[in-house]
């Protein structure tokens, strides 16, 4: 079993984090093999960046992600960039507010960054967002990313993450449903 | 491929908008001094709120007043953000190695004295890994002019300190505060001989392309240092919100100098504290300035 | 040096103020500079994204007209995205 | 370093991470370095952790002084190290070889990136590895090692500490960014499972008959006195004697360059290091190191699948070159691949020694090469070699 | 530079001297440098010859500085050269790569000396051959002769500066001691008998359509333009592409870097230059170049008396290596010598390419290998081989 | 081999002399400092009338009166004939790379703090090649003490100009006169960080003395410019007879300067014309000095 | 540290002067640094040369007994040729 | 037919200039090859100097001298140094004045050094050693030797430097019987 998962948004969003979160929950404490990948550039900054893991219960050889079978989209330009590598039928995670899907596009929806500002600090969309795809993929229990988080954040802000975490888990377990994108405009505001 | 998307569906948002058309800007696909620059580039790479784009407009700016042809003008960076700026003019224009931009210009100056040829590049890259030519053009006060970004850090690589990063500032290399004392620059090329020196921040865009253009027409070396902000490398690290702050921090805090004495310890930049940031012009002399030797006209 | 000549030809027809903003909008990164140095707050930010997802600048409602030219937007904008043209040019 | 100083346990942690630990775990205490994508991260990681067990942490001004600083701390007894890529590499190499000349131990990490010249910043190659065995004027031989994960990135950076220290020679860690930047599991062993070779330190105390530079006949490896240490040693770049006097003749400058040399290739058994997989009656051999040989195994093991009767025999050290392992190789296989992100480098030293063509598998850099390409080549040679 | 001010004539001159006047005849008219024995007397020469002839002599501060120079003289259009030994050449290789990448042409001078490190400065060495090939980050190509006598460096100096502007290529004359230092005779000839391979001009004046980095498919060489000449070109060490602009992707990034290699390779016909002595029906090839040429020619001379079926394949250039021509001399051939000061550089190569074990004469340098012992190894080889 | 000559006939000349027995001075063959040298290397390669020995007499002596044990004192030169004291001092000692004399020295003095580590080399050694790290190590003001002998040249190539030769004079490689302009050390150290600068001539040798142990008990970068006669590489082609003459006129010209204002031009120092030599102490402050930062001590 | 211990023993048995000078030929290059800048011109130039074929110094006639033990002549010997001792000392 | 001659002195004594014009003169005006090599050291200043000519009618392949034919010897350094290399017939040229040849020694001199000052000038001691040279091997031609001489130093010292050539080669014609070293003391005052 080797699984693909790319987390893709704008810099500043926080994917490498959740990346190497969620990427540390399946290596330490899943008891499986797991790699993390970044793409740098010196336009990384602003720009788009994302985060790869390959999961899988054998030694992994090649690290980089060819077809994710999940793919986390937090930007539309992340969205527009890695969709068509991913497989046609991954699972497809969006920041609801800032991602339109293509479409007849099949997905999984969460307005992590709303509900991070609702929760006082947009830095957490990510982990919000981190939560929602331990709800959607169940590829990784809930407990192990919480652990992950304890070893991986600053102290001061753990609370704040572990929250951020059930924010997003919670939201996941109550919106599992996936979405079809045909024609309607995105919602304003975004 | 499983579906195509094209770069229209990325515009998507821009086109679908809250605020009311009488409140949109006049949109354009040019920029008056596109000329000068390689628009095809555009956007630069540099992040949001980082100063060199200003800066790099002033030059622009101050070689269409100069009255030399652009094709005459030539810029040499080193490697950094700053550097970068050899990639967005529209000029002959070299991106060398870290640290080697002064020397290549040396050696461009004095292959084709026609050209006027400007040094454009990062406080690391001119004086941490280049700061052996720095000194050395100065000495010589070569005929080459210098614009010194100076963002208090090396912004390229991701917010390391360096030489001219403020004693206890935080950096990616100093977590626990720099424990060196930065370089004065106007003090250090005061005393290697550079024949004008002048400091300014970002905000000061009259006055840099003033200064630039003086430049222009002083023969000899010389060198302008622009402080300027870089939110993600060093503003982040040290408690400076963005590049807007960083500006406004400028804008409150310059003071112009008056008697161009370099010496002065207060001359230390520390952003973190309450201290004036003395800006003007601190050297402006006539020096003999390096000429290659010519024995004999060759018989040509 | 020609460097006005790619402007867009049917700039402005309505209302004709002192000064006249443009931007260029895939440019714009959203840092507020031209926003915060315009002398006559001229500009806002707005809710606007571009397609990178920067906020770009827009007119402050209400002084739609106050713009002097000063050309502070133009010098302070990073970017080249932004600049302001005389009004009777731009309408030419 | 105390037991309590090594960061003992399981980690989810970058190659650049693993290796600033490794040096951590290995009792570096001293670390002298310019920052430059893509090793960046050593250099931050160690500025962070060097002062919480009493090392020391300079951020020196370039590459140049960065190697020189590395130098005068090992002079002065301590494991020192700094870290860069290609083009902080060639700005070293003069005081590599100095470092070779006067013995110096030291760690020199290179993570690659693509190349030449200022190539591509952040992504990876492997096009350093003849420079880092030729690149300094004048003969020598020096270590390198490859690591092909983060885990390897801290085994091998305290086994090139090791290294450095017993045969007192620098040693290149020629890591790329793939494998610098790649994050996995790395298991840091308790304190008291890390190897330690010390320096061999003069036999008597200083009584004035200690010859800094008079070599051991059996490793040729002179034993070592720091500054401080009262034996008054000298050191020089200089061509010199058993003294350490500069000696201005060709008979003394081919004894010592010979010795230097020879020091290396006499203790090749304790320096080099290969893995073999499926090299049991393989008649196709697959050589490679580095991040490649990650695909390199992968392609092996599917060929394998197929039937064909591939190996792969990874090099771990790459310098010296595992010349007798492999001419003994050579004689039972048919045909040789070599793997590696360069336009043939590694391949020149294995087609000198196999003496037959060797098929590369190359790519300049930029991005790893994955298995099928290398898969390929073995089905390819499979079919027609 | 005017025939006015070529020293045509017959003279007594050193090697050193003799490159200089080489470097005049071929119209370079600027020299960045820093002294370093045993080269010093090249930069001392051209400090008073270019003044007169309207060149530009500067010493810079170190040599960074001067191959940085350089190639900005060289990017005003300029024939520009530097001259130094080992340590110097050590701290030019980042730039060389600079000068590879930009395509920048330039004459990199190095008269070996006693290494490595400081090692014997004032005595001679032929060990930076490898250096030469390799010593900069990343893959790359370049060109390399190496002169035997003063003669030769006069006439490989002006051959030099072609090739680099034929090719923009960097160009290193790698030089030892001995020939720098020998006083012989040198005929330097007229100067409408000086060959001059010009640079490649962009085809059209400039209208917004040239690519400074699109090369033509013949040669792989693009065309050049240089600062000043109003089109605004863009040179970067950075991958680009064929308008000279940043590209970080690993197929801009092969494509480069590949046909960097390959226009060197692609040109070899003008490029290469081989000597052969006593060849025919040879059974035995020593190969051998620079200041120990002239031993083995004299030792083949020597051999071919006592009926030896013994040749001289003398390479004038090394890099690039003629592989073809020696892989074609490998077939009618027993056995290979190799003789050169250094510990077995380019016998590595000789062997890669010949398939067979080569012996090698090798001295680590200090004084000239005299011809007796090339006699005896091919007297060895001869009764044993 | 045809006959073999021993050394001893070498010395014929000496034990025939035409001078009476009562006008010789009495033979020795020990000097009081041998203990401090290296002896058995004497006599050293440096030209008669050369001022480098007269230099490193005075540190050696000054080691002798520091009362810091000679295995605690430590020097590091770079390359050049300067660079040779390394290799003729009895100390732990270090003959680097040229240039690279201040970071090895950097590295040894951080590894070890309980080391006296002076670097002992020559100005194109330490400003030419060197000057980078001459610069920041005078910037991040580390505690290591910096001999620099002076005598406008490159004696050990053969006598090329430098950074520290006058404009005008001769050089192997300025045969029409050097076309650049010296640096001023005092200035350039004092603009950089030094704690403490000071220069004098081969011919002060008690005020040499007394500095060098004066800069032993002074923590943080000390700097000691000593203007030293060349006569092979720099008297020779610029009218100066030998070492003598130079001393004389060192002698004859020195002015001890006041204020210490390092900034003057008068500090210029032109051998050739009838300027006055100013030395003296330039620079005594305390600025904070370069300590690696401790963020706990390790737990042993 | 014990740094005279290599002198000779018999040193200058005869004539006691306030200080007395003590050469080592072999290293001396005649520079002629100790004779110019003796104060007391106790030295001169010799014609005597050492083996390298440099003219050592020697003492001047008449002027023998009057070194003053300023050690000015150990100070600028920039071979650790020359030095002086005093007279006391030296004949110990 | 292979010579080997080798100059060899003090530094300073110009035992290059009188190398390099030798060699000049025979490979620019005597039609022969010639080759001239010198050896160098850190230490050469002050210390011992010395330059060798290879002369032959074919050209030459190894340029350094191994044995020499003839010695010429300014120095007594040079003379130890430089004699058990030399061939045990070469000839040996010496300055009267500042070597004491070894007993049984066959050799010329001249005290070149002596001349020199007389004529006011030590520096062309070498220029005169040259001229004795001349005269007493004969392998050169004096008026190649004086073309040489003009092409090599500066006009204002040609004059000069004529005349000490002509005093050499006249004191070669004069003295041309060699000596034979047994046991006499060196004249004093040397
Ligand atoms: C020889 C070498 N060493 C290190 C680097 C890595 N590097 C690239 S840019 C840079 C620092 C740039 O700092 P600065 O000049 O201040 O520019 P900024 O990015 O701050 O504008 C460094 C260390 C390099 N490219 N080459
Ligand atoms: C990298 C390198 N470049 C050049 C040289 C040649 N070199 C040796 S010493 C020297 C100059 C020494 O000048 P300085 O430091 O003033 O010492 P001095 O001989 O005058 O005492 C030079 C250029 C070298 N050894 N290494
Ligand atoms: S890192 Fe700093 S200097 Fe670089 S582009 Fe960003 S803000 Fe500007
Ligand atoms: S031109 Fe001046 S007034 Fe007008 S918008 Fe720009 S900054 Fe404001
Ligand atoms: S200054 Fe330029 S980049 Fe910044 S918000 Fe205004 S238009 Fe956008
Ligand atoms: S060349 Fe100059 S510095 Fe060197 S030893 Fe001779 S006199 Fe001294
Ligand atoms: S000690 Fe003084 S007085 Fe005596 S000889 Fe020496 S310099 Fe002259
Ligand atoms: S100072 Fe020393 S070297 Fe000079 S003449 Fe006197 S004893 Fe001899
Ligand atoms: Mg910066
Ligand atoms: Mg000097």
């Amino acid at each position: 079993m080797r699984k693909e998962i790319r987390i893709a948004g704008f810099g500043g969003q926080g994917v490498v984090l959740a990346g190497f979160v969620l990427g540390k929950a399946l290596a330490l404490y899943e008891g499986l093999e797991a790699v993390m990948t970044q793409s740098y550039g010196p336009e990384a900054r602003g720009g788009a960046s994302s985060v790869n893991v390959v999961v899988s219960d054998q030694p992994i050889a090649y690290p980089f992600v060819q077809q994710p079978d999940v793919l986390v989209a937090l930007s539309q330009e992340a969205y527009v960039r890695f969709r068509p590598s991913a497989k046609p039928e991954a699972q497809i995670l969006l920041e609801q507010d800032l991602v339109l899907p293509q479409p007849g596009e099949v997905y999984f929806a969460i307005p992590a960054t709303r509900l991070a500002e609702e929760m006082g600090n947009r830095m957490v969309a990510n982990v919000i967002m981190l939560g929602y795809f331990t709800a959607i993929t169940a590829m990784v229990k809930p407990q192990n990313i919480v652990k992950a988080l304890q070893s991986s954040v600053k102290s001061r802000f753990l609370e704040l993450n572990e929250k951020a975490f059930s924010l997003g888990y919670t939201y996941g377990l109550e919106n599992a449903q996936p979405h079809l994108y045909s024609d309607e405009k995105v919602e304003e505001g975004q | 491929m499983w579906l195509h998307m094209d770069e229209g569906m990325m515009n998507s948002h821009t086109t679908n908008s809250a605020i009311a058309t009488s409140q949109r800007i006049q949109e354009t696909g040019a920029h008056p001094l596109d000329a000068l620059i390689r628009a095809e580039r555009m956007p630069h790479i540099w992040c949001p709120g980082c100063g060199i784009g200003i800066v790099m407009r002033c030059y622009a700016r101050a070689i269409l007043d100069s009255g030399i042809a652009p094709a005459k003008h030539v810029v040499v960076s080193g490697i950094g953000c700053s550097g970068r700026v050899a990639g967005y003019m529209r000029l002959d224009s070299y991106h060398t190695t870290h640290g080697r931009a002064i020397p290549f210009a040396i050696g461009l100056k004095l292959a084709n004295p026609e050209l006027m040829v400007t040094v454009f590049s990062g406080d690391g890259d001119l004086a941490a890994i280049g700061g052996n030519h720095l000194i050395h053009a100065a000495r010589r006060n070569v005929d080459i002019k210098v614009i010194c970004i100076n963002n208090f850090n090396y912004g390229m690589t991701g917010g390391q300190v360096g030489p001219t990063t403020p004693q206890g500032a935080y950096g990616t290399t100093a977590p626990y505060g720099n424990p060196e004392l930065p370089f004065n620059f106007p003090y250090l090329l005061a005393a290697c001989g550079a024949n004008f020196v002048s400091r300014w921040t970002a905000i000061h865009v009259r006055q840099l392309e003033e200064d630039m253009l003086y430049s222009f027409s002083k023969p000899g070396f010389t060198f302008i240092e622009v402080l300027s902000p870089c939110p993600v490398g060093f503003g982040k690290s040290n408690g400076i919100e963005d590049g807007l702050e960083e500006m406004e921090l400028y804008r409150q805090r310059s003071v112009l100098i008056q008697d161009g004495d370099v010496r002065s310890d207060e001359l230390a930049i520390d952003l973190r504290a309450e201290h004036p940031i003395y800006v003007g012009r601190f050297v402006n002399r006539e020096r003999p300035i390096f000429r290659a030797i010519v024995k004999e006209t060759p018989a040509t | 040096m020609q460097v006005f000549t790619r402007l867009p030809l049917d700039l402005a027809k309505h209302h004709v103020p002192r000064g006249m903003v443009f931007l260029i909008p895939e440019r714009c990164k959203g840092c507020g500079m031209c926003i915060r140095f315009c002398p006559r707050q001229v500009l806002v930010a707005s809710p606007h994204t571009n397609s990178k997802g920067y906020h770009i600048p827009a007119l402050t409602e209400g002084r739609e007209g106050e713009c002097v030219q000063c050309d502070f937007c133009t010098t302070v904008c990073p970017e080249f995205a932004i600049f302001s043209l005389p009004a009777e040019a731009a309408s030419r | 370093m105390s037991a309590a100083s090594i960061s003992s346990g399981e980690h989810f942690m970058s190659g650049d991470h693993a290796c600033a630990e490794g040096a951590i775990a290995a009792g570096c205490s001293f670390f002298g370095g310019y920052p430059i994508t893509p090793s960046t991260e050593i250099a931050e990681y160690l500025a962070r952790r060097l002062p919480q067990v009493g090392g020391v942490f300079i951020q020196m001004e370039d590459e140049l002084a960065s190697i020189a600083a590395v130098l005068g701390a090992s002079a002065a007894g301590k494991r020192a190290m700094t870290a860069t890529s290609g083009p902080g590499l060639s700005l070293m190499l003069e005081n590599i070889g100095l470092g070779v000349m006067m013995e110096l131990p030291c760690v020199v990490v290179d993570v690659q990136r693509g190349a030449p010249s200022t190539g591509l910043p952040t992504m990876p190659g492997q096009a350093d590895m003849m420079q880092a065995r030729w690149g300094s004027h004048g003969d020598y031989s020096l270590v390198a090692y490859a690591p092909w994960s983060p885990q390897e990135m801290f085994n091998l950076t305290v086994r090139a500490f090791n290294v450095a220290d017993r045969f007192r020679t620098p040693v290149l860690l020629m890591a790329d960014e793939v494998v610098g930047h790649m994050v996995e599991r790395v298991v840091i062993p308790p304190a008291d499972q890390i190897e330690h070779w010390a320096r061999k330190s003069p036999p008597d105390p200083p009584n004035g008959h200690f010859e800094a530079f008079r070599a051991e006949p059996d490793d040729l490896v002179p034993p070592i006195a720091h500054a401080g240490d009262g034996y008054y040693v000298h050191f020089t770049g200089l061509t010199h004697d058993t003294r350490g006097y500069p000696a201005m003749d060709a008979e003394t400058h081919h004894a010592l360059v010979t010795r230097l040399n020879e020091k290396v290739h006499r203790n090749a058994a304790s320096i080099l290091m290969t893995e073999a997989f499926e090299l049991e009656q393989a008649r196709i051999v697959v050589l490679s190191y580095g991040c490649t040989a990650r695909s390199a195994k992968s392609a092996v093991r599917r060929a394998r699948q197929q039937g064909i009767p591939v190996g792969l025999l990874r090099l771990i050290s790459v310098w010296p070159f595992p010349q007798d392992e492999l001419a003994a190789l050579a004689d039972g296989v048919d045909e040789f691949i070599v793997a590696e992100m360069n336009l043939g480098q590694v391949r020149l030293e294995v087609e000198r020694v196999v003496r037959r063509p060797v098929l590369g598998v190359h790519h300049a850099g930029g991005e790893m090469i994955p298995p099928d390409p290398i898969l390929q080549a073995i089905q390819h040679v499979a079919a027609h070699g």
